[in-house]
């Protein structure tokens, strides 16, 4: 085994509701579908839980083993490597992604002059040496970021409370159906079903029986506070809630106490940060395990740093320009993700299945 | 071993991460080289299309000298004789031109984050908004909470106005604003009001008016001083009429934004403590009913004739005080007609009623709205009369 | 701003060559160099202003086309 | 490198003269070492020699208890020896020597060591075993109260120099057989003597076997002092933070090994170390027990935070100042930005220099005399205060910054010097990044703290991993002592529950002395 560290399941939860929170806590999702993006996100909870459900049954199948592994007993060493590619992959395009909208983000908001290879080499070198530390590290500090960014969506949820036009939530299911269904799905494979490449860490679970649960409730308290978020977003920006970028930031940015507590947006950039901290770093994780068990390394600690390089390149040349991400995001990342997201996990867990597999009989293949 | 490698890695990440920080420094702004924007005005001369634009800024040294910079000839505190506000004016033809070239005569940099109110010109306002309010609302310094208020001359002219308690003109305005709405006379308007009526298409968009009037001081001197005047309505972002002081609280009545505040009535005042509107909008046969619901309680803070209360004569005070509130509802619901602007919301009411109806509705908009039957139903309740409860004098 | 890359890639070496070397992890070692020379290679392309391809952009255009978007 | 004479393990010889001149031999030329030449029995015939090291023995007790019996009672010890057919050093131990400990010994090496400890040898013509008495006692400070970790209701006891009052003043605190004191010698030329005090049957076994190893491995000359084992036991040594916990106070090690960690003292060191220790003791007081719940909570959480307000505030104000001025508000800003006009430096640099100056301030006023310190501090105040902010070189804002950040470093002891560097870390970084950089820091150092480990145990426990009941009753919230049922899991006593349940005081049933109304 090359990762020595074992998370509980709590752990895991929170390291996954971190995961989920990741870069939607920024970028609310389903914003298409402007003041019913809650309803979207509620519908694509579930179709991302079912998602969920089919990886989480797959990876439980085979008690501490990581998908890498998998592959290479159900569809045998070659086919399994290749697949296992695929997935890696994957997992590297979505860092660099989620790097993307980072420094997007910050280079927007915060930060226009700083050069967008220096803040990617910041955030890179901080999760690297993270990744460094194992995944035991990487969630401990989930338990303690995780908690602190939900107390604080609430408490700005809380100030928020005063600027609150429930009008704007209304009427209820305005958007056509289908439009809905998609906004529905592009928010499935948004932050919800992204959650596949925990198929890397839930090998690592203390108790794996409990893995399953572990996962839908994280799931559904990251949905309860996008939810809550994104109730909260067009609640106080009303019809605006669609044009802004970040509408979370907008709308904290409204937050006037007395003069002393306003100008809070901050939380909301640190909320971001430390988020997306927690979800490249288990992007990385998951891609240079998988990397390491793919090439039979001892350690995936030596190449972290080449494989977090590659990852910066990725984002410094992901895109053109900002609105060919969007682009990207909104309109083509929900057909892009679903082989990863479902299909593959769903092949494999039938072969599996069909081959019955893992055999029994105790005697390791 | 692995602990001594881990920990010789993060030392080197620590110290790699620290050296890149020392090495530039690209965003830093050190608040002395900021000019800090108080009050932004916007005017547009129609005839030229040049757009120009005031800035009042903030000149923190004067704001209130520090006792520790001890000097002899600065001591003086107060507005008195130290100018704490610089005005400089900028034209150009797009907003984001004029903005750019106060970099040709300013010391430091413009940092528009703490505006407090932005002043359009009546004419910028009259020709439209658009491309100042997309500068605005795109430029990441341009915060939703910015007030709004249209000037009834020249923005200019308002920024100038050297009046108030305020060290800062621009922050005396937002108060006035604030007050205004506070005390239920006019809308105050932030950037995100504004915005949000204008992307719902079928909502116009208002905004208090400022005006400058001039009056005797004590020594026989001229004063400026700033007052709200009025409400400007907008359809799409032209300035297209403008409410009274009537019609503005007919207004804020309407859209349910009344917080304190008082009602005249002949023979009594009274002081508002709550209110709430409800618009019920109603479908019958293709023809759309609304009914505005207001339920409010006053206290009684001034009667005038010298007379004890009774209960019958609070039961007629509330009747008056319900037909007022009426007539200034009646009033601002004709004027809107007439102006054909739909600034109380009702087609988002209707929206949110018959959402399926709405879909054919909302290209029509303008030729239903001006036929809408609006009724109107006050309730009003008087509930204190004050610390005495007979009269004085009695008649 | 490539003898600053430079730098970077030599000191990431640094670190961890080293530590392969004793432990005498030949595969680790060759996978290392493999990666970060496919990231010296690429960098140094970027700091020299050749443009790499979009890759976001080049699926994107790849699955509109498939789906007819 | 074992540069002394290596003494090889010698045993004696029945002549006396040999037995002396190998102690001499190994022992050198020292004015302190007293060789007290003597004859004994009834006739006086037979050569005896007392060996000490004067300075480490108690003298009365030396001429009292030994030399006076053995040179008055020869007919005594003639009859004894006559009698019995007992050896004569037998004799003399068991019957004329009124000193408590008498061990006996055949080898030489071990003479001198037990020498070297401040104990007497006592050596006999004729005899291949060597009398190793009891002996010690030098002039020793007298316990006094704590001197850095102040308590208002706690004992004013504290540890000495001294190894076996310290090991006494643990006993009286715990009456328990069960109270563990293993010792050990650490030192090629000190051989200082070491102890870890555990409670048998609280403290997990590996925990004891790991501290033993790790002790075991220290090869070094001399321990001075206890912060020498410290850092030679510490797992991560390069780490800003200690994981190891000091202590001066005999109730604070007591507590702390009740809950199940084990306590180290060393000869010399009037401070005793405990481990494991973890980030949440840095936040205890004993005082926080003595005192009622309530308020104690309050000041643990006060505590956490000025330990959070001394690392970051002059980095926040630092930052908001260079980076994110739209994040004040607005009044707030004009008068900072008032304050600010004229400053010649940039606000990293004031802060830096202010932050600087002190640290200079701090350690000299530590260094220096009691008397010179005070007016180290009077200048000090005067240079920061008053005289930086007239001149026009610092703003008067930044001074306040700097005086609270520099109070609440004080408030949490153990990470005053950490605090120290991470607060100019900090200041640093937000010079140059904003807080962006600043959380990226502290996002750095919280996973460098969640990957750290004390004697095995995570070091930011039990708040992560996350122990629910640990970290509500006695993390930064202390519960009533009578519900404090069981130890801290996270240390993984072997015996879990302190105390029984259900011991919530609570009025008399049916009060006898009640009285009626």
């Amino acid at each position: 085994m090359l990762e020595k560290g074992r998370i509980s399941s709590f752990q895991l939860s929170v390291l996954l509701v971190g995961f989920v929170l990741g870069s939607s806590i920024i970028i609310t999702p389903g914003g298409d579908a402007g003041h019913d993006a809650w309803i979207a996100i509620a519908l694509g909870l579930m179709e991302g839980s079912l998602i969920a459900l089919i990886f989480t049954a797959l990876v439980l199948r085979f008690k501490d083993k990581t998908i890498i592994e998998i592959n290479d007993l159900v569809f045998g060493k070659v086919i399994g490597k290749l697949i296992s590619v695929l997935f890696l992959w994957y997992f590297l395009h979505l860092g660099a992604l989620v790097l993307n909208d980072y420094v997007h983000f910050f280079r927007l908001e915060l930060y226009p002059a700083t050069p967008r290879t220096v803040m990617l080499l910041i955030i890179m070198l901080v999760c690297a040496s993270t990744v460094n530390r194992g995944i035991e590290a990487l969630a401990r500090c989930s338990l303690i970021l995780v908690p602190l960014t939900i107390s604080v969506i609430f408490l700005v949820t809380m100030f928020l409370i005063p600027h609150f036009n429930l009008n704007n939530l209304m009427p209820i299911l305005d958007l056509p159906i289908g439009k809905l269904l998609w906004s529905a799905h592009s928010v499935a494979s948004f932050p919800f079903a992204e959650s596949v490449v925990f198929v890397m860490i839930l090998a690592f679970l203390n108790k794996s029986e409990k893995g399953g649960r572990a996962v839908s409730k994280a799931l559904i308290i990251a949905g309860l506070v996008l939810i809550i978020a994104s109730i909260r977003n067009s609640a106080v920006l009303g019809p605006m809630v669609a044009a802004y970028n970040y509408p979370s930031y907008q709308a904290v940015q409204v937050i006037d106490i007395r003069d002393i507590f306003t100008r809070l947006e901050i939380l909301v950039a640190i909320n971001f940060i430390t988020m997306g901290f927690l979800k490249i770093s288990v992007l990385l994780y998951g891609t240079v395990l998988g990397l390491a068990q793919v090439l039979n390394l001892q350690s995936y600690r030596p190449i972290i740093l080449p494989v977090g390089i590659l990852m910066v390149i990725l984002a410094l040349t992901n895109v053109a320009n900002t609105i060919e991400l969007f682009d990207f995001t909104h309109k083509i990342y929900p057909i892009y993700a679903v082989p990863f997201q479902i299909i593959i996990p769903l092949i494999t867990l039938i072969i599996a299945k069909l081959r019955q597999l893992p055999k029994t009989d105790g005697g390791m293949p | 071993m692995k602990n001594r490698q881990q920990g010789k890695i993060s030392l080197v990440i620590l110290l790699s991460i620290i050296s890149v920080f020392i090495v530039g420094c690209w965003d830093s702004r050190e608040l002395s080289t900021l000019s800090l924007i108080a009050g932004l005005g916007f005017d547009l001369d129609p005839a030229t299309k040049r757009a120009t634009l005031t800035y009042q800024s903030i000149v923190p040294s004067q704001v209130k000298p520090s006792p520790s910079m001890g000097g002899g000839e600065g001591k003086q505190t107060g507005s008195g004789g130290l100018q704490s506000i610089q005005l400089d004016h900028d034209t150009g033809l797009s907003p984001y031109e004029v903005l750019n070239r106060y970099t040709q005569h300013g010391s430091r940099i413009p940092f528009y984050q703490h505006t407090q109110v932005i002043v359009i010109g009546k004419a910028a306002a009259e020709h439209g908004l658009y491309p100042f309010l997309d500068t605005v609302i795109r430029n990441p310094a341009g915060r939703p909470n910015i007030l709004l208020a249209i000037s009834d001359n020249k923005a200019s002219d308002i920024l100038a106005v050297e009046d108030g308690m305020e060290n800062i003109q621009a922050v005396g305005m937002a108060n006035i604003i604030k007050l205004s709405a506070r005390f239920s006379k006019y809308p105050a308007v932030t950037c995100l009001d504004f915005t949000s009526r204008f992307i719902g298409k079928t909502t116009a968009p208002v905004a208090p008016i400022m005006g400058v009037f001039e009056e005797t001081g004590p020594e026989g001197k001229r004063q400026k001083k700033i007052r709200i005047n009025g409400t400007a309505v907008f359809k799409g972002d032209k300035m297209i009429g403008k409410l009274n002081e009537q019609e503005s609280s007919g207004l804020l009545w309407v859209i349910n934004q009344i917080e304190k505040g008082f009602v005249i009535i002949p023979e009594a005042s009274l002081e508002i403590i709550g209110s709430k509107t409800k618009i019920i909008p109603e479908l019958t046969g293709g023809k759309i009913k609304i009914t505005v619901e207001i339920e409010e309680e006053a206290n009684l803070i001034q009667y005038n004739n010298a007379r004890n209360i009774t209960p019958d004569l609070i039961h007629q005070l509330e009747k008056a005080q319900a037909r007022e509130i009426e007539s200034q509802v009646k009033a601002v619901i004709k004027k809107s007609m007439a102006l054909n602007a739909d600034i109380f919301d009702f087609g988002g009411a209707v929206h949110r009623k018959y959402k399926k109806e709405w879909k054919k509705m909302e290209p029509r908009w303008d030729d239903i709205y001006p036929t809408i039957e609006v009724s109107v139903k006050v309730k009003t309740r008087l509930d204190e009369i004050g610390d005495i409860n007979k009269a004085i004098m009695t008649e | 701003m490539i003898a600053l890359l430079l730098m970077g890639f030599g000191i990431v070496a640094l670190i961890q060559i080293p530590g392969l070397i004793k432990k005498q992890w030949w595969r680790e070692l060759a996978c290392f160099t493999v990666l970060w020379s496919i990231g010296l290679v690429l960098s140094v392309m970027l700091a020299m202003g050749i443009t790499l391809p979009p890759v976001s952009t080049m699926i994107n255009q790849y699955i509109s086309g498939m789906f007819g978007i | 490198m074992k540069a002394t004479k290596k003494v090889s393990p010698v045993n004696l010889s029945r002549k006396l003269e040999d037995n002396l001149k190998n102690i001499k031999d190994s022992l050198g030329e020292s004015s302190d070492i007293i060789i007290r030449e003597m004859k004994i029995s009834s006739n006086a015939n037979v050569d005896a020699a007392v060996i000490y090291i004067d300075g480490l023995v108690d003298r009365d007790l030396v001429s009292r208890d030994i030399l006076q019996p053995l040179m008055f009672n020869l007919q005594f010890i003639k009859d004894k020896v006559g009698q019995k057919n007992s050896s004569l050093l037998g004799c003399i131990k068991s019957s004329v020597l009124t000193v408590g400990q008498v061990e006996t010994t055949e080898n030489i090496d071990s003479i001198i060591s037990s020498v070297m400890t401040g104990q007497t040898a006592m050596l006999a013509e004729g005899s291949i075993q060597a009398l190793v008495i009891d002996t010690k006692g030098w002039e020793k400070r007298a316990i006094e109260s704590p001197e850095n970790e102040i308590s208002i209701r706690g004992p004013k006891d504290s540890f000495t120099e001294t190894l076996r009052i310290n090991t006494a003043l643990l006993r009286r605190k715990i009456r328990d057989p069960n109270l563990s004191l293993v010792s050990m010698q650490i030192g090629q030329r000190s051989k200082t003597d070491v102890v870890i005090a555990y409670i048998k049957g609280i403290t997990p076994d590996n925990l004891i076997e790991e501290i033993k190893q790790r002790l075991k491995r220290i090869d070094t000359d001399a321990i001075l002092d206890i912060g020498y084992i410290e850092q030679y036991i510490e797992e991560n040594p390069l780490s800003l933070v200690p994981t190891v916990g000091t202590s001066e106070r005999p109730d604070v090690v007591t507590a702390r090994m009740l809950e199940g960690r084990a306590a180290i003292l060393v000869d010399g060191s009037p401070m005793a170390l405990t481990v494991p220790f973890l980030f949440v003791e840095g936040f205890q007081n004993p005082d926080d027990y003595y005192a009622r719940p309530f308020f104690a909570s309050f000041v643990r959480i006060i505590r956490l935070l000025g330990f959070l307000l001394s690392i970051y505030l002059p980095g926040i104000y630092v930052a908001l100042k260079s980076f994110h001025p739209e994040l004040f508000p607005t009044p707030l800003l004009i008068t900072v930005a008032a304050a600010r006009e004229g400053h010649p430096f940039p606000v990293v640099l004031e802060a830096l220099l202010m932050l600087i100056l002190f640290e200079i301030l701090r350690e000299a006023g530590l260094r220096l005399p009691r008397s010179l310190g005070q007016a180290v501090s009077i200048v000090g105040a005067l240079v920061i205060g008053q005289a930086a902010v007239s001149a026009g070189l610092v703003g008067a804002p930044m001074v306040i910054v700097v005086a609270a950040t520099a109070i609440a470093s004080f408030m949490v002891v153990p990470f005053a010097d950490t605090g120290a560097l991470f607060r100019l870390i900090m200041t640093i970084v937000a010079g140059f990044l904003g807080l962006f950089g600043m959380i990226i820091i502290s996002l750095e150092v919280l996973s460098h703290l969640a990957a750290l480990r004390s004697l095995g145990v995570p070091y930011l426990s039990p708040v992560t991993p996350l122990n629910t009941s640990d970290l509500i009753k006695d993390t930064w919230l202390r519960a009533p002592l009578w519900a404090l049922g069981s130890r801290p899991a996270f240390l993984d006593p072997l015996d879990k529950k302190r105390q029984s349940p259900d011991q919530k005081p609570h009025p008399p049933q049916n009060n006898p002395n009640e009285r009626k109304s």
